[in-house]
């Protein structure tokens, strides 16, 4: 029935960025009817998409992730009345000011995903993954690691070296 | 014999220096500024303009790492980085309130503890000074006693000459050995006379006069004068090619990470906050106090050195007008 | 001079005498506020050493009141004297402040995020015909060529809400709009152009947090990039952590920023910083509506929302 | 923070069949700050928590993960056995490794290695996790009740007679609401004042019952358990205390001619007037608009002749604070208006069907007041107009709802059932008559209602007419009803002496300033939301207070009455505890660092944010800055990621524990 | 001591060999140089600082809480207030910490040979006069009378109780322990009182003795006019400072209090000396 598993060239890291109330139950309802998705996905709860600061993407864009999911409830369905619709907003200004930096927005995805929609967590998950695998890994920022002073060019070569013996 | 090297010449210097592998650190073109970075190429050292960060950075950059960590089964493994290993730099077009920095800045950095990433970096830099010619009204070296044609500090030190070139003088042993190294491209300097050298105004300031001021006046109105306007940034600490204060840091995780030495400013309000929340300089007025005190007294006291050039950098770039030429003024007419 | 083809950019914009005519405006009106006791304080400019430069005063008597001026050095926005993080200078009792009009967008944005009380203030405000340039020449008078970027494209040069108006707007040329354009280059650039041309400056930052110190709306006690309990933002000036900075400071101004473009003209580091501003408020005046304003707003565009709010980023 | 314990559960199989569970605990093992990690078959059962307990003793640990099932299936288990190994609760943390795992991944290799990074996050976070300890709020065991309708009415009656005082507040002078001005229910056709009476008068007399009348919700403060209300007693000129309710006042008042809203206008009443004869209190109330005394100070005629000496025209209105605990709302509705469109109004009107114009076109409720026996009529059913036995009379249904150009498009749910029962009672009062029904469908879910509905048509010979009136206009004394018959497939034209509408019933109008008082939240026609609406249909997001009837959505009176009862159920089982214990997943404001620019404030969907000011020892003002109140925070988090400074964080999920995860990625 | 020929500001690896919790928030570490070398060589005097660091979260200053008389391991006492601190708390027996150091300056052990010693102490200031009380009781016989007054807020936190146990018992110590009013359990068998006010009452001589002071600031505003009503000269009268440091080195400014520098020209101090300088601390 499954297909066979393919191994690909690059495996992307995703982090999803989920309230509890909605999209980690619909995650849970995903698992539950047993649907498969790839296992790329790494799971951050919180009570409501209103408590997602915009420094946790960035800071999962800077710590290896490709691509990033912010998942929570429907409109007019959150557990905190209006907690998603302040993200909204909040998500709205965020990935424009990221486009303006220059961070490709096909990285970060965002999505109502309820309760009930197993289904619809495994086709965002699925299409997220298959979009950044095909992208291939997010250089801009794993190239900024790695940089130091003089116009962000490594600058010596015992630099490099120190670079390197970060595991 | 004096000697002289064409401006062509001079860019064929650094072309030769970075092919036979050293680094050479000019002022090149940076969007709207000039700034000391590494040179490719001869054609991209700007001679024309004081560049925006001092050339203190070529020995104490802005933010290096001292050693990273990471932790393995059997514990932390610390690997250090190797001074010993920093490239052979040549520093060129060096202006004299640049190139007087890393004589005032040894006496610190070797006091007791050898700081060896500033130390081996001091040692294997030579500094080729470039005597300047024009001077806007922020700039007072002569003011603190250096001068437009000052010679010490750099290695090789070069002034413009009226038909174009530069009258080439060694000042050190570094020097007369890069003279002689590269002898193909200096001639022989001739009747061409120098420029006459940049006259910065202002008044002049008497360094004792202002010492002994800030011996007497730990407490003085005119620190929160000044303190009620300065927004307590650090762009004056971090352009003076003087200022010298730093922070270290761990960056990464428990596992695994890097330990950083990055520059810091005795402005900024959390420089001497402890932990538990109680802080020595609590107020703006304290800390600019301490910015000036070290700068004419405290390291004066200890080293016999003031931590100011007169490059001006301070008075141009801080963002509410605070001018210390105009406060040692101040100072020095009191 | 014998030259009288003079370029048409170096042309003044103004004549001098309107300079002289709003700084004895403020000075009458400061020394009157002053020794009526009225206000404790005058928070104003004065004349620099440098030529053409001025910086910002605090006159707190008559005397000092006739050492205010206002001439195309005034580039500060003195709001920033007034928000806590610079608290002493509020001195207990009621102040005035003169105010461009770019300023009191400053002023009514801390209005509404309870940092200030109209009340508690008295606004000498400034017909404004613009001011320099933060690489301006400044030995020669306001002119299209040494005018700031923000100044080309100024829509409040007369002051309103205010206590009392210190000269006339003087006629005005209109000019083109260099900031703008700037970000339409930009904005028309791919993600991977745009990246290098932010990197390329932030990597040049020296976290000398004077777009932070000088900002009316960085008032917080302690910044989120200072914190270390957790590290959000790295603190060492590396390409990495300067970039973190100023995205999340992009961020946090946003519904929020005036528009003043003081974190531009402070960085001593030339970073376009008020470009991610302007960014920012032309999003949210195309996603909400909102624009900062003279007059003080209760919420702000990221602190309430509409049910029916654009989504269609969201899957 | 840094001796963890990782207990990694096979789930049977169905964590192990597809993640290797010995190598995560062997990988988990080697994290730093792991002091022990295990696997076990089922980690839930009573030997796994036993082992869990034991490992807590032996290893002096200070944190779990339980790399299991989701957290939504057994943190509280896992945490309640953390608690009885002596560890607080809040340090255990579950890695969802089965339905976020092993369930939906089918290769080994990349399960397991996905399952150990799931537990190095975890291992992360509880490092960061505080011992948090549940929040206590005290509670005030009063309630309030909003509206003194059958719904307030009821929800009012349980309480008190569970034994917990109630306040009862009713904007019009007398209880009894909408359905003391009915005349008879369906399905059944008791007499409405005969069923409702007897309970308005319990509400009089129950010693656990305070009631305001012609008294409005001015304030409300405060939060579950601890709100402060204040209520406005509106001057009614009557010392309630001396007034007997002799009547005497009324029957010498010399206006006597300003229409009865009551009656629907159709009667008359004088400016010192109780609404209807059987009104609780049994108190008149002098109409200050109407009376001539207050209009031009002369009269005073009800003052004279008042033997008690009650009435008392400097009375001033009186505000009340009440400290309660709880609070139902049960503020009813109100009938659309069918006439041109308000000023004001979001709905377009029904011009077209003469209301308010033709005076032979009435509402429902107007009907109902005709053919009340305590009506203006004495149930004898008239035509406005002249007063002549209607022979004709054409009820349309669907008046305002389910019209969604006109602004509504909600089923207003009543108006079936009750237009069946008013072509009843006309029957029965003009046997010669003859009632026709326009109808759009027929909706008669409920016990014993379309039994009902049909004898209106089998036996009350009512005439239904499936289509929408397309035209009525005035002809002679006439109003001629022009619609289609769509069964049939004809036009059909009536000429009816009395046409009656079925108008939607909607929101109170003011119900979102009162919502707004009261920080609950409403639909877009202003209907109060439950929070859930199936599970808590009858709870408001906001924590203590409670919906009854009408106000959240059109209802008829068994429902409503279900539903106050409901209500009070929630409030006394609310009341049946000590305290009222809560999750300790709230925001608290770090004062030091707060600058009081109360983004946190205005973000806060449950009002718990406010205002603090700290003072010195002698009392002067330092500064202000925000406090969240413990037990109004709903622990959404909204504040934190607005907050610039982050001097406000959520408890359970600090930037500490969330960077610590995403750290580890 | 430390190699500094190359990087001198690297660390030597230490484990931690034993933990004690002091207070609720203040913990002792008990540390053992990993490079056996380093173990041999590394000596101190008391008084002496070094900078410890817990990777990842940086470095933390506090002075060497052991005697240098006890060989083999350092040891030092930290209140977990900070990043550092706390990250230094999370750490378990077998974990790696950084040390740097010794730095500064340290007490002129050798010239109190013969002299009696008073002690004075308040809070979490204990460790640095600890470090030279158990110097001292090592070399007991140099000494004349030892006296240590001893206080804290409340009785829990004391901190080396067991210490103070043990000095109680000994004949040749003389131990005056209080807690502030208000901070007595029903088992306390010390002083009420502050320390100020404890260390008047029990009124060491001042001839031929050198008073030794650790505390907040208010206790040290307070104690040095006590101790010169005592007849303490300023010379006679010893202290530590503690300002925030980054590199322990003299280098990275900001120790300073007008131009002495605590890193280095300190962290002992006179009571002379803290008087001529700027009031900055």
């Amino acid at each position: 029935m499954h297909a066979e598993k393919v191994k690909h060239d690059f495996e992307p890291k995703i982090v999803a960025f989920v309230c509890t109330w909605c999209t980690y139950a619909g995650a849970d309802l995903a698992g539950t009817s047993r649907m498969q998705y790839p296992s790329n996905v790494r799971v951050v709860k919180f009570p409501c998409t209103g408590r997602i600061d915009p420094v946790f993407i960035l800071r999962a864009f800077q710590k290896g992730a490709d691509g990033i999911l912010v998942s929570g409830c429907h409109p007019g369905d959150c557990h905190y009345m209006a907690g998603n619709f302040h993200a909204r907003r909040r998500f709205a200004a965020f990935r424009k000011l990221l486009e303006f930096v220059g961070v490709d927005l096909a990285r970060l995805q965002f999505s109502w995903v309820s309760a009930a929609e197993g289904g619809k967590w495994v086709e965002v998950v699925t299409e997220l993954t298959e979009r950044i695998r095909a992208m291939g890994p997010l250089e801009e920022f794993k190239e900024l690691e790695l940089e130091e002073c003089w116009s962000g060019k490594i600058d010596t070569p015992e630099l490099q070296e120190a670079y390197k013996a970060i595991p | 014999m004096p000697k002289m090297i064409t401006e062509q010449n001079l860019r064929a210097l650094i072309d030769l220096l970075v092919k036979e592998g050293s680094r050479v650190v000019g002022p090149k073109a940076a969007g709207t500024m000039t700034l000391y970075e590494p040179l490719a190429a001869g054609e991209e050292l700007v001679l024309t303009e004081l560049p925006r960060r001092s050339a203190k950075e070529a020995f104490f950059p802005l933010c290096e790492t001292i050693l990273t960590y990471a932790k393995g089964e059997e514990g932390v493994q610390v690997n250090d980085i190797d001074p010993a290993r920093f490239p052979e730099t040549v520093l060129v077009a060096v202006r004299p309130c640049d190139a007087a920095a890393p004589g005032i800045l040894d006496a610190v950095f070797s006091w007791d503890y050898d700081d060896q990433f500033y130390q081996e970096r001091r040692k294997k830099t030579a500094i080729i000074g470039l005597a300047c010619t024009k001077a806007d009204d922020a700039c007072f070296c002569t003011a603190v006693g250096l001068s437009p044609a000052e010679t010490q500090g750099s290695d090789l030190f070069l002034t413009p000459l009226s038909g174009g070139g530069f009258r080439v003088e060694a000042v050190t042993e570094k020097g007369e050995k890069l003279l002689a190294r590269y002898s193909q491209l200096f001639g022989e300097a001739g009747s061409a006379q120098p420029l006459p050298p940049a006259e910065p105004g202002g008044e002049k300031l008497e360094l004792a006069r202002i010492k002994a001021w800030l011996d007497a006046n730990f407490e003085s109105p005119l620190w929160q004068e000044i303190a009620d306007r300065c927004a307590g940034c650090g762009a004056c600490a971090f352009l003076c090619p003087a200022c010298h204060c730093f922070d270290i840091n761990d960056e990464g995780t428990e596992a695994k990470g890097a330990r950083r030495k990055s520059w810091d400013a005795c402005g900024f309000a959390k420089f001497t906050n402890h932990a538990s929340g109680h802080n020595p300089r609590d107020a703006q007025n304290k800390r600019y106090r301490n910015r000036l005190m070290h700068k004419f007294k405290y390291y004066d006291d200890k080293f016999g050195k003031h931590l100011c050039t007169g490059c001006g950098r301070c008075v141009r770039a801080c963002p509410v007008g605070i001018d210390i030429k105009a406060v040692l003024d101040e100072i020095n007419s009191k | 001079m014998t030259n009288t083809a003079q370029k048409l950019d170096t042309i003044p914009l103004v004549d001098s005498g309107y300079w002289s005519s709003v700084t004895e405006a403020i000075r009458t009106e400061a020394e009157r506020l002053l020794s009526s006791g009225e206000v404790t304080a005058v928070i104003g400019y004065r004349a620099g050493r440098r030529s053409g430069t001025a910086l910002p005063a605090i006159a707190t008597s008559p005397e000092q009141a006739r050492e205010l001026v206002f001439s195309p050095g005034c580039v500060n926005n003195l709001a920033l004297y007034l928000t806590k993080a610079k608290k002493d200078v509020a001195k207990k009792g009621k102040v005035a402040i003169v105010a461009k009009g770019c300023d009191l967008k400053a002023l009514a944005g801390l209005m509404g995020e309870s940092q200030l009380k109209r009340e508690e203030l008295v606004i000498i405000g400034v017909a404004c015909a613009g001011v320099y340039g933060a690489s301006a020449d400044r030995s020669l008078p306001l002119s299209e060529e040494t005018i700031a970027r923000k100044c080309r494209e100024c829509t409040v040069h007369a002051p309103e809400g205010v206590d009392l108006t210190a000269g006339s707007v003087p006629a005005l040329p209109q000019l083109s709009p260099e900031e703008a354009e700037e970000l339409a280059r930009l904005e028309a650039m791919t993600p991977r152009e745009r990246w290098a041309f932010w990197t390329e400056h932030f990597s040049r930052c020296v976290r000398c947090m004077a777009c932070r110190q000088v900002c009316p709306f960085c008032y917080c006690e302690q910044c989120y990039c200072d914190r270390n309990r957790p590290q959000g933002v790295e603190t060492s000036p590396r390409p990495a952590g300067n970039t973190a900075w100023h995205i999340v400071r992009g961020m946090h101004l946003a519904g929020r920023c005036a528009g003043c473009a003081e974190c531009e003209r402070a960085c001593p580091m030339d970073i376009p910083l008020n470009l991610l501003n302007r960014k920012m408020a032309q999003e949210l005046k195309e996603l909400y509506g909102h624009e900062a304003g003279i007059a003080p707003k209760e919420k702000g565009p990221l602190a309430e929302y509409r049910e029916d709010d654009d989504q269609s980023f969201i899957k | 923070m840094s001796r963890i314990g990782v207990f990694v559960c096979h789930c049977g199989e169905n964590i192990s069949r597809t993640v290797d569970v010995e190598k995560v605990a062997a990988a988990a093992a080697r994290l730093s700050g792991v002091a022990y990690a295990t696997d076990y078959k089922y980690m839930c059962s009573d030997p796994g928590q036993g082992l869990l307990k034991k490992a807590v003793a032996e290893h002096r640990l200070d944190g779990i993960v339980v790399a299991a099932c989701s957290p939504r299936m057994h943190e509280k288990t896992f945490r309640n056995a953390a608690k009885s190994a002596g560890l607080n609760p809040f340090l255990c943390e579950m890695a969802n490794i089965r339905e976020h795992c092993s369930w939906v991944h089918e290769d080994r290799e990349e399960a397991t290695e996905k399952a150990i990074s799931i537990v190095t996050m975890l291992v992360e976070r509880v490092k960061k996790n505080r011992k948090l300890v549940p929040i206590t709020v005290p509670i005030t065991k009063r309630s309030l009740v909003i509206g003194g309708g059958i719904a307030g009415i009821q929800a009012a009656l349980d309480i008190a007679d569970a034994g917990h005082e109630v306040v009862l507040v009713e904007r019009e002078p007398s209880i009894g609401g909408h359905m003391a001005q009915l005349s008879e229910t369906f399905p059944t056709l008791d007499c409405s004042q005969c069923i409702m009476t007897p309970k308005m008068v319990d509400v009089a007399n129950h010693p656990n019952i305070r009631l305001y009348t012609y008294s409005e919700i001015e304030n409300v403060e405060g939060y579950i358990g601890n709100f402060q209300v204040t209520v406005r007693k509106k001057a009614r000129s009557v010392d309630m205390d001396k007034c007997t309710g002799c009547g005497v006042c009324t029957a010498k008042c010399p206006q006597k001619k300003i229409p009865n809203s009551f009656d629907r206008d159709l009667g008359m009443r004088p400016a010192i007037y109780v609404p209807f004869p059987q009104a609780v209190p049994n108190t008149p109330v002098i109409d200050r608009a109407n009376c001539t005394y207050f209009k031009t100070g002369k009269c005073g005629v009800c003052q004279k002749v008042c033997g008690p000496g009650a009435v008392d025209y400097e009375q001033q209105d009186e505000l009340v604070v009440e400290p309660v605990g709880a609070i139902v709302v049960a503020t009813g509705f109100e009938l659309y208006d069918i006439g041109p469109k308000p000023a004001g109004s979001p709905y377009e009107g029904y011009g077209e069907f003469g209301y308010g114009t033709i005076p032979d076109v009435i509402d429902g409720l107007t009907f109902e007041r005709l053919a009340s026996a305590s009506g203006p009529t004495g149930g004898k059913i008239v035509r406005p107009s002249d007063g002549k036995e209607p022979k004709q009379v054409v009820f349309i249904q669907c008046v305002g709802s389910r019209a969604r150009e006109k602004g509504i498009s909600y089923c207003s749910k009543i108006c079936c059932m009750y237009t069946a029962k008013h072509t009843m009672l006309y029957h029965h009062k003009v046997h010669d008559g003859q009632a026709y029904v326009f109808f759009m469908d027929a909706r008669t879910p409920g016990k014993n209602y379309d039994e009902f509905w049909r004898r209106s048509i089998e036996e009350e010979e009512a005439v239904y007419i499936r289509g929408m009136v397309s035209r009525l206009y005035q002809k002679g004394d006439k109003v001629v009803v022009m619609g289609s018959d769509v069964l049939v497939g004809v036009q059909v034209e009536i000429e009816a002496d009395l046409v009656v509408l079925a108008t939607a019933v909607q929101a109170r109008t003011g119900a979102d300033s009162l919502a707004q008082k009261l920080g609950i939240s409403y639909d877009k026609y202003n209907f109060y939301s439950e929070a859930h609406a199936k599970l808590k249909p009858v709870e408001c997001a906001t924590a203590g207070i409670y919906l009854a009837g009408a106000c959240q959505g059109p209802k008829d009176i068994p429902d409503t009455v279900s539903q106050a009862s409901a209500a009070a159920a929630k409030v006394m089982t609310l009341f049946a505890k000590a305290e009222l214990e809560r999750e300790p997943i709230v925001a608290k404001v770090n004062e030091r660092n707060c600058v009081a620019c109360f983004y946190c404030k205005k973000v806060c969907p449950y009002g718990a944010v406010e205002e603090k000011e700290i003072r010195d020892r002698n009392g002067n003002l330092i500064r202000v800055v925000a406090y969240v109140n413990p037990g109004v925070c709903g622990g959404c988090g909204t504040c934190q990621a607005t907050c610039p400074s982050k001097s406000v964080e959520l408890d359970g999920y600090t930037d500490e524990q969330v960077i610590a995860m995403i750290d580890a990625l | 001591m430390c190699d500094h020929s190359k990087n001198i500001y690297k660390p030597y690896l230490a484990t931690i060999a034993e933990l004690r919790d002091e207070t609720s928030d203040i913990r002792s570490l008990r540390l053992v140089f990993q490079d056996e070398e380093v173990r041999e060589k590394f000596t101190f005097r008391a008084g002496q600082f070094a900078e410890y660091s817990a990777f990842g979260a940086g470095e933390s200053t506090f002075c060497i809480a052991s005697s240098p008389t006890r060989q083999g391991y350092i040891e030092c006492c930290f209140r977990a207030v900070g990043r550092v601190t706390d990250a230094l708390r999370s750490l378990e027996v077998g974990d790696t910490v950084g040390v740097r150091g010794p730095y500064g300056n340290s007490f002129p052990i050798e010239e109190f040979y013969g002299k009696n010693l008073v002690f004075v102490a308040g809070g979490i200031a204990l460790p640095p006069l600890r470090t030279v009380i158990w110097n001292c009781l090592d070399l007991r016989d140099k000494f004349g009378d030892i006296t240590i007054v001893y206080g804290a807020r409340t009785e829990a936190d004391l901190v080396y109780k067991h210490e103070l146990a043990e000095w109680e018992a000994r004949s040749d110590v003389r131990l005056v322990k209080t807690v502030d009013p208000g901070g007595n359990g029903p088992t306390w068998d010390g002083k009420v009182g502050f320390v100020p006010t404890v260390l008047e009452e029990a009124a060491p001589a001042a001839a031929n003795t050198v008073a030794l002071v650790c505390g907040p600031p208010i206790m040290i505003k307070f104690t040095l006019p006590v101790l010169e009503k005592l007849g303490f000269a300023d010379d006679a009268i010893y202290t530590t400072l503690e300002n925030r440091m980054k590199c322990g080195l003299g280098k990275c400014g900001r120790c300073n209090v007008g131009n002495v520098y605590v890193c280095k020209d300190g962290p002992v101090f006179t009571a002379r000396q803290v008087k001529a300088m700027p009031q900055e601390f």
